[in-house]
């Protein structure tokens, strides 16, 4: 028996290296690539070292957040608790630090009160059965409050150096922030693409029912996956406190947006089962890629949310029409 | 006791911190009041529910610093109908005599002051007044941040007139946020590598600035001629310690606490005491902190309320 | 000797209805169990027990003599107990060999899926069920045939004791039927226990041993295959006498209603040219992902075409959507009935009314309640749907009620041009009596009817002429009076 | 699976209902009549009419707004770019007012500024096939930048008193702006409940292909969807600057966030073809209660954040074990 229709279909489209594929399907890699070449072109210092390396820097923040909004976004969920979490944990930690704990029971803190807030959400979706978008926002609008109630309002400030060299310091040349994230970009890029876990992750995100049906364990993948996320703004938290020498509680205000918006332009899709890492990183870059313009092209502040939602538009609807024409 | 509601702009900064400090101890010192104390969370229509929810509790008056001049109005009238004296604070109402008092922060002069700071270092360094200036603006929209600003471009403008060779290299806002001053300075330094210095916003804005010239391998201390002038506005502990660190230049203090509790002093008075000392509008003082300064006499009695708040 | 399976008294109930009523059942390794039963009889009900997936009011299950009670579809995966469900289960932007291991993935030490592992192993399940695609493959791009495999494919993937399969072949043609049954008896052989589910008798009683009937959510006889007789069989499901199954045809053909010519899809299909009379029921056979139902489509609008033309009526039209279809007076019953069909959280009031809205309101605009419950009370009755009332949720329907639900709805516009795919899939037989001299009723009162069926017997029964298609082109056609499957089947498979 | 769902017998979706039908569904309104409960009962001034009214005024901007998100959100979409409509519309009426134009006609611009960046999303997501999410965040940005744009970062004030009065007036002792929301409420509960817009609106969100095959126009619905969407954000606008007298850039900064939190809160489904406008009601009035209370109660601000998200937590909660309860 010989579907022969079939058989040519797949060829056309499955006969490429996965590589070829993955970009093929990542077409947001030409808005990328066309907003770093506009930039190239048009602004001498854009092509420095020192340049990149500090949209690299700028990006660790968000980077290391969409990281985990990332895989919740895979499973269909949604995290808006990550921008009150980053400056919760970033403020415990830091009265951590002030205690005198050890840099590493800081840093240890505060990665823990973000993977216990994201176990929170996790409970409640899961058990509880409800929907992440009320819970998150609600943890958004707890852990804020918390993070107010713990600092009485105040900047927690004057960290040891070991601590702020996390966010800020450099190794040679390389921020230590854009080296961690980008740990945190091959490590979660691994899991996802190619771990029995990340597969279940996507298979809970594309048919819930289909996953459990299949004998996935569905309500502890969701619960792994919020919790990841909360891990992760905890860690945002930690560079973030690191990098300004001191905590506030109103740090990071709106940050789940810029996250989500990262993930989203990296080709995730909110209905779950769709998005990639590597999608997310190009998502993050071209966020980073827009404010670097931005302020080396010295933009008027009045123009400057305006060229920010225009270009970003424009990098989506490059790759919108692109997959048209690809006929998708 | 008499109610007194107060509504702040906001909490997310120290120095409404100090303001809500400020009125809180202010209260504390007449029996006679008993506080109602809401943050509008930086939005004039949340205020404005506040405000109207403190009116039907029927306070006895409304010490108010408002979001926005012009967005305060309706509710101030409002007050005014039902007989309920209103007081601002830092910002006032637009309706003039609508409020007993206006005691202010000015905001444009500490703009100004914080150019004629740098042009002062620049001068120093370079025997005439010039140089590569970044000017990191607060959020945009806000009495504060735009005031401050057309307080120092203005002034700016003025002095490049006069010195041909004072440059303006970025002017971007900042939003009074730390992170964000943080990454937009890394990448104006990556770009610049002949700044002098940086006028901000606030304090928070400078903290984030700070941070990125440490970063960036950039810090020489102050006196060294590459090192780069930073300025802020508030006077917030960190930019005190900041300061006293010689990380810092220089923040143009303002004091809250103090600010806040004499509006206090005229609410008691005007409900309890000698209406006719209250003055309609009042411009608090404000003071310029250097390392030099901070342990003057002048920078103690003026107070250093960052500190203070925090203890 | 116990059995491998038992299952004992087993009752269930949804509000509004009692699905099953002490229901027992037993099954041996190496044998194959034959479960038949009307439209919402209780067969998947049944299954969805044993899946772990409901759990029963009343009852006990065995599993080799021992209490088996699973509180999840993992419990029974884990006791060896697979089940294919009637709907299609898949992740479709996971590969096909994801899907096929998907709970059990091959793994390493440190939790890697071991791709090339995976891969070679989906590659010869899917050899084993007759699918030809590349394990990479998404199972998005696949059609439902295709997809229908990748499920089997799934089972055999697992170290079974006891699989369940329900109404498998519902989409598939003759070839991968083969395929299918040749896996069920090595399955048996080794010592499988298996539940065929089928509203195809001839293949019940091609693979069964034992046949056991579901009427109503009671078992209301077992016997073994040789026992059975097909009048039989149909008498005990319905419980009532049943005449022939395909209605005579007295076909009166009119005009020319429906003329496609030179209509191509790029990269679907090319250069499909055929009419349709009135009075006429065309047939459309063809193998797997020849691009049937892509035809269907292009013409009703829903996919774009990149030449040829259309006339209805000798007029030419153009088709940009399926509204301008329906207004153009064409329905299309879609294949896909969870996925295309129906809006699967909404009531059968709400999902029959979809297409005739505005004439269910005053001016257009503000809905008549009572004009919607007289449609759909309309549908349920003429085509004898099961639910408890017009405002279940068709989630909740069995799958053949569902289908007829798809089908009334494409009656309520009143169309003259007809494009059914699949139209009888998952249909019980009653049912499927009353879908025929449905298309009979609709063709001699002049509708223009093509019917796409995978089903040869079917496609046999109740066309006046025959199209295969091929690889995405028409291959020929098939009068009456040349009719057999081997006819269709040589154009079909080799031109 | 979705067994425990399905089983129950219900047609939310459109058409008819019985009003007691539509409380058994809509369990909320447990955490709404337990919060309303307890304010009244613990606080003396909760209970007087003066402050009921000012719970509906304080909620109109929020009302309208939520409304037009409910039917975005119905369809599957999401609409970010509320917020920043309203203040790009609200500076825009104000502009003109002050330019002179009759009240009316400045009303209108409002409104239709808001139509109009309704109608460009609209165009991209149907026409360019573009994702709601990314092409409303943008449009966030861009209107944002927008209103600063025009206005040069200033607020444009002193209205016309017919203007303002739209905002901030009364009937009798009834606030105009919550009499224009009741209406807003009405008519759109009525247009989604009752017409064959508010039915193909459920059955494009509740499956897009089946609509379109059964012949609804897909792009035509999600198009006015969007436009009712930003219509009524400018009308909310309108409102807005009337009540303040003022329009501001940076006016109703995160609105979005609140108004979708009012619409799932009431019921809806981000996936789609759920939520209804009582649903929104009730959500809008929870929020609007919440705020209440805490002012009233004299709750300190730093505690303001973390109660707020805890109570909408407990609402939701309350109505999540409810629906497991009577499910079964
Ligand atoms: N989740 C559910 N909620 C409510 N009723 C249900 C549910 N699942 C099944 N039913 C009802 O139970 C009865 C049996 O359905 P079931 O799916 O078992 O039938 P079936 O024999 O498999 O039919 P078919 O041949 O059409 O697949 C039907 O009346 C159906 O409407
Ligand atoms: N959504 C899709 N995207 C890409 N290719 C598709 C899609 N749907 C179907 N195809 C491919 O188009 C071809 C024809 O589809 P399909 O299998 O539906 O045809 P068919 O003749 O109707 O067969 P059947 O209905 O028996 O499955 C197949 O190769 C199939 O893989
Ligand atoms: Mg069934
Ligand atoms: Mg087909």
């Amino acid at each position: 028996m010989e579907p022969v229709q079939a058989q040519v279909t797949q060829d056309r489209r499955f006969g490429f290296r996965s590589f070829t594929r993955a970009v093929n399907e990542l077409t947001i890699v030409v808005g990328f690539v066309g907003i770093s070449l506009y930039l190239a072109l048009t602004t001498p210092a854009f092509l420095t070292s020192a340049n990149l390396l500090s949209i690299l820097l700028a990006s660790s923040l968000i980077g290391v957040v969409a990281v985990g909004e990332t895989f919740v976004i895979v499973t269909g969920g949604i995290d808006l608790s990550v921008g009150s979490v980053v400056a919760f944990s970033g403020v415990m930690a830091g009265l951590a630090l002030n205690a005198h704990v050890p840099v590493v029971v800081g840093v240890m803190i505060g990665i823990a009160i973000g993977a216990l807030s994201g176990s929170f959400i996790a409970f409640a979706v899961t058990t509880l059965n409800m929907s992440p978008f009320i819970v998150s926002l609600a943890v958004l609008a707890m852990a804020r409050g918390l993070a107010f109630i713990v600092t009485n309002g105040n900047t927690i400030f004057s960290f040891p150096d070991a601590f702020d060299n996390i966010g800020g310091g450099n190794i040679g040349a390389i921020p230590v922030a854009a080296l961690i994230t980008l740990g945190v970009f091959l490590v979660a890029g691994l899991v996802l693409a190619r771990t029995v876990f990340g597969a279940e992750v996507y298979a809970v995100g594309g048919n819930r029912d289909a996953a459990r049906l299949a004998g996935i364990p569905v309500g502890r993948t969701l619960a792994i996956v919020y919790i990841i996320s909360g891990a992760l703004a905890g860690l945002g938290g930690v560079i973030l406190a690191g990098r300004l020498d001191s905590a506030q509680p109103i740090a990071a205000t709106g940050l789940e947006l810029n996250a989500i918006a990262a993930v989203v332009i990296g080709g995730a899709s909110l209905f779950g089962g769709k998005g990639s890492i590597l999608g997310t990183l190009l998502g993050v870059l071209i966020i980073g890629l827009i404010n670097n313009g931005l302020t080396l092209k010295n933009v008027q502040p009045f123009w400057v949310q305006f060229i920010q939602g225009a270009v970003i538009f424009g990098a989506v609807l490059i790759d919108s029409l692109n997959q048209k024409r690809r006929g998708g | 006791a008499d109610l007194i509601g107060l509504s702040v702009a906001t909490l997310a900064n120290p120095f409404f911190q100090g303001m809500t400090k400020g009125v809180q101890s202010g209260i504390a010192a007449h029996p006679d009041l008993k506080l109602i104390n809401t943050s509008a969370n930086g939005d004039a229509n949340t205020q404005t529910n506040q405000v109207t929810d403190l009116i039907n509790q029927h306070v006895a008056a409304l010490i108010l610093n408002p979001i926005n001049a012009n967005s305060i109005v309706p509710v101030v009238k409002e007050a005014n109908k039902k007989g309920i004296p209103v007081f601002t604070l830092d910002r006032g109402a637009a309706c003039g005599g609508c409020q007993v008092n206006f005691l202010e922060t000015d905001n444009k002069a500490l703009g100004k002051e914080g150019a004629d700071f740098i042009a002062d270092q620049l001068k120093q360094r370079y025997g005439s007044v010039k140089g590569n200036v970044v000017d990191l603006e607060g959020l945009l929209g806000t009495t504060a941040g735009d005031d401050r600003e057309r307080g120092f471009a203005t002034e700016f403008e003025a002095l490049q007139k006069d010195n041909p060779g004072l440059k303006l290299v970025a002017r971007q806002a900042a939003d009074f946020d730390a992170d964000k001053a943080f990454n937009i300075t890394t990448q104006l330094l990556a770009a610049h590598n002949d700044i002098d210095a940086v006028f901000n916003g606030n304090d928070d804005n400078a903290v984030g600035v700070v941070r990125a010239i440490r970063q960036a391998n950039r810090f020489k201390p102050i006196g060294d001629p590459k090192h780069i002038v930073v300025i802020g506005i508030d006077g917030t502990e960190q930019a005190l310690s900041s300061i006293r660190r010689g990380q810092m230049d220089a923040t143009l203090s303002q004091n809250p606490v103090t600010m806040a509790q004499q509006s206090v002093n005229y609410v008691e008075a005007y409900l309890h005491g000698d209406k006719s000392k209250i003055p309609a509008h009042q411009f608090w003082p404000h003071l310029l902190i250097t390392k030099a300064t901070i342990d003057s006499a002048a920078a103690k009695s003026y107070g250093l309320w960052g500190d203070e708040i925090s203890h | 000797m116990t059995s491998l399976l038992e299952m004992r008294g087993i009752s269930k109930g949804f509000p509004g209805v009692k699905a099953l009523n002490e229901v027992s059942l037993s099954l041996d390794a190496g044998e194959v169990l034959g479960i038949v039963g009307e439209n919402g009889a209780g067969k998947s009900t049944l299954m969805k027990i044993l899946a772990g997936v409901y759990s029963a009011d009343t009852g006990e299950m065995l599993l080799t003599g021992g209490i088996f009670s699973p509180k999840s579809p993992r419990d029974s995966l884990d006791a060896g107990i697979i089940v294919i469900h009637q709907e299609l289960s898949l992740i479709p932007e996971r590969s096909v060999a994801e899907n096929i291991f998907l709970g059990h993935l091959p793994r390493n030490a440190l939790g890697a899926v071991r791709r090339t592992v995976l891969n070679r192993s989906a590659k010869s399940l899917l050899a084993r069920v007759g699918l030809t695609v590349a394990p990479q493959t998404r199972v998005r791009t696949l059609g439902i045939a295709q997809q229908q495999l990748v499920e089997i494919a799934r089972a055999l993937s697992r170290k079974a004791r006891v699989i369940v399969m329900d109404e498998p072949t519902a989409t598939l043609t003759t070839a991968e039927q083969k395929i299918l049954f040749a896996t069920v008896a090595t399955l048996r052989a080794e010592g499988v226990g298996l539940v065929f589910i089928s509203h195809h008798l001839e293949e019940v009683f091609e693979v069964c041993d034992r046949i056991m009937v579901l009427r109503d959510g009671s078992a209301v006889d077992t016997r073994p295959t040789q026992a059975w007789t097909e009048p039989a069989l149909i008498q005990a499901m319905v419980n009532r006498p049943i005449e022939a199954l395909f209605p005579e045809r007295h076909a009166v053909l009119g005009e020319v209603l429906l003329d496609v010519s030179g209509l191509s899809s790029t990269g679907r299909f090319a250069d499909v040219s055929f009419t349709v009379r009135a009075g006429e029921v065309v047939g459309v056979g063809g193998l797997i992902g020849a691009g049937r139902t892509e035809v269907l489509k292009t013409i009703y609008g829903a996919l774009a075409a990149s030449h040829g033309s259309i006339k209805i009526n000798a007029r030419d039209v153009r088709i940009r959507s399926p509204r301008d279809a329906i207004a153009a007076g064409v329905a299309l019953v879609p294949e896909d009935r969870k996925g295309e069909g129906l809006v699967m959280p909404f009531s059968v009031r709400s999902n029959v009314a979809l297409s005739t809205l505005p004439k269910l309101s005053w001016l257009k605009s503000i809905l008549v309640p009572r004009r919607m419950d007289r449609l759909a009370d309309d549908a349920v009755k003429s085509l004898r749907i099961r639910t408890p009332n017009i405002r279940q949720t068709v989630r909740s329907l069995s799958g053949g009620n569902q289908q007829k639900i798809v089908l009334g709805r494409a009656l309520t516009t009143h169309p003259r041009i007809f494009l059914l795919d699949e139209p009888t899939r998952g249909i019980d037989v009653g049912a499927k009596i009353e879908v025929y001299r449905l298309i009979n009723n609709l063709a001699e009162q002049g509708g223009a009817i093509l019917v796409v069926s995978s089903d040869m017997i079917e496609l046999l029964g109740i066309s006046d002429r025959i199209l295969v298609m091929r690889a995405g082109r028409l291959a020929g056609a098939v009068p009456r009076d040349e009719f057999s499957q081997e006819r269709v089947m040589q154009l079909a498979a080799l031109g």
